[in-house]
């Protein structure tokens, strides 16, 4: 039988996450976890109809895997404070036990289906009792409630509640990068310092914060702001550069709201909007 | 019959495995099975399924068990022991907790609500296939065939029967309890149908190569 | 045990006249049957019955029968053996079952092991939203409500159904494999953890070039 090419479809964050670690365990022989952040990203990219549940999940673990790699690039880790370690190993470990469990129950859905198929080869007797004794059966529909029936009709009938009226999953990450660059422009003072952190202090959730951070990235790579850090995990120091203002690249800007860009940035906050 | 040894031992196997699909076969039957047909799964000649049949139920006879393989309706089907009815009666009187299987009632409550309906419709809206679902709501005489789509196929459409009604202690479909607003039209049915197909898909099939396992 | 030859014979002679009652009314019915129930029938301790079944199962597995007797969903219940599956499928066209999907068994898995819980929480295992996949699964029926959370929200809280323990040919959840069983090996808890790895020192299991994995 010819090896058989085929697309991966990966159902979950989880999934794609456990394929590409366990997979760089097979072609390399170190894990490397700069390049499962980068085949993540990309394998992220390729997706292209996202559903919004699974695009929030998907990001949500990007995003952890960019702080990791963030992390691990740093040069040193002296100064880190202790809260901030704790953090790290935290949100590190928490990933790795969902991670488990996602494997573990993989697994044992195999079994399951396993067992289906093995059960299916055989099958049970249905044909009741022959027929003096037939009728002699209590009539399964006796005393049974019509009120039953309509629960029975509204549990067949109901339509399949459409997944995209959900309001609780959109509110809180109702964020593009586009906006967030409009707005921290509003928000940065000219010639003024001003605190990343009091910048994502009001926002909303971890998302909106990640797209505040993306908006922040994108202005420093148009040169409209410049960006300093005085200790290692310390807070971001944004200033407004005045020359940049009026030369912000909107076609750049664009990309990461429009789908049908030809190079679509690594990490499309925007999925999660449409 | 046959002087030929190597002969003989072949075709005791073929016997024995005769014997064992006819077993299965007619075990799994709700009705009887006509011999014609078992002819043609064991591929021997009537006459042959015949023997075999009679051998069986020579066996089941001496070693006295509770079962018995009778010829009934133009086929062979197991029926219990007549020694032994009084124990399925009490059996069937008391002890069997008589119930319709969870899929069966939802169909059933399908067919009493949006009757008449085809077989196709029931499925689309239970995404699964109703087939056998069907055939026991229609052996227990719940549900009959009441017309035909007049449309393309000609599909069979189905109703229930006064027995339902009687049963439900129901004068008419008129007293059923109103199913209120949000029942869909044969539009969402369709729309569902589609939805159910889509939501059942982009699942790679469990052979598909997953995450290697470790 | 005893020295009355009588008594001896009189204990074989109820013996037999039990199976046959066992087998008379496992053939009759639609489900399996519970061991107390064929004990207040045959009048006899619910041990020996299953002693009994036991001894009747043997019987047919040795002699090669089409059927077997297995106890499933807490009872007995003749089914067709396995190996002559392709005998009966031919046959018996409407008995297959639609394919569950891959996602639809691992949500399962998660309803069998985690019962009772809710939809939430198994869509926080599975990093998905599981909605349509949960409703595929109360169609066929294997899975059903169970209750509410009496936490905030009172979600409802989902388990499996006796169809489950049906289809799986399990007689109870206690015949579940362990989940235990399926806990990642080392190895693979090494390569994840080393996926993840915050600091590039190397963990010192893992200074060793090579793959860990055999």
């Amino acid at each position: 039988m010819p090896y058989a090419v085929r697309t991966e479809v990966f159902e979950g964050p989880f999934d794609l996450l456990l394929h590409l670690i366990l997979k760089q365990e097979v072609d390399l022989f170190e894990v490397s976890l700069t390049r499962i952040v980068d085949a993540y990203i990309s394998e992220l990219e390729r997706m292209e109809a996202l559903d919004l549940d699974v695009a929030t999940e998907f990001l949500l673990i990007a995003a952890t895997l960019v702080e990791l790699k963030a992390r691990r690039l740093l040069p040193s880790l002296e100064d880190v404070e202790l809260d901030e370690e704790l953090l790290r190993f935290e949100e590190r470990d928490l990933l790795l036990a969902r991670l488990l469990e996602c494997k573990t129950f993989k697994d044992a859905a195999r079994a399951l289906e396993a067992r289906v198929r093995l059960a299916d080869r055989s099958l049970p007797r249905r044909a009741g009792p022959e027929e003096p004794f037939r009728s002699l059966a209590p009539d399964p529909l006796e005393r049974v409630a019509p009120s039953r029936l309509l629960a029975a009709a509204l549990r067949a009938l109901a339509p399949k509640p459409d997944p995209l009226v959900s309001i609780e999953h959109i509110a809180p990450i109702r964020a593009s990068v586009r906006e967030a660059v409009e707005w921290l422009i509003a928000q940065l003072p000219e010639s003024e310092r001003v605190s990343f952190r009091d910048l994502v202090r009001d926002a909303p959730s971890k998302l909106e914060a990640i797209v505040r951070f993306l908006a922040v990235l994108e202005l420093y790579k148009q040169g409209a702001v410049d960006i300093e850090q005085f200790t290692n995990f310390g807070d971001l120091q944004l200033r407004r550069l005045q020359e940049g203002e009026n030369a912000l690249d909107a076609a750049s800007l664009a990309e990461w709201d429009d789908d049908a860009t030809p190079r679509p940035p690594p990490v499309r906050a925007e999925a999660v909007r449409e | 019959m046959y002087d030929d040894p190597v002969g003989d031992a072949t075709s005791a196997l073929r016997d024995h495995e005769a014997r064992r699909i006819i077993e299965a076969v007619v075990l799994a039957a709700t009705d009887p099975v006509e011999p014609s047909l078992l002819a043609q799964l064991v591929e021997l000649p009537v006459a042959r399924i015949e023997e075999l049949c009679a051998e069986l139920a020579e066996e089941y006879f001496a070693s006295g068990r509770g079962f018995v393989l009778v010829r009934i309706a133009g086929g062979y089907r197991y029926q219990t022991h007549p020694e032994l009815a009084p124990y399925v009666e009490r059996f069937v009187l008391e002890g069997q907790h008589a119930r319709l299987s969870g899929p069966a009632f939802e169909t059933l409550a399908i067919v009493a609500y949006k009757q008449p309906i085809s077989r196709g419709q029931i499925s689309a809206i239970r995404g699964v296939d109703v087939e056998s679902v069907l055939r026991t709501l229609l052996q227990r005489g719940y549900v009959e065939e009441v017309g035909r789509d007049p449309g393309p196929g000609n599909a069979v459409l189905y109703g229930t029967t006064r027995e339902f009604l009687e049963r439900l202690g129901l004068d008419s479909l008129a007293s059923l309890p109103p199913l209120g607003d949000f029942v869909p039209g044969p539009e969402v049915v369709e729309s569902l149908e589609r939805g159910l197909r889509v939501s059942d898909q982009p699942v790679p099939s469990s052979d598909e190569p997953g995450p290697a396992t470790g």
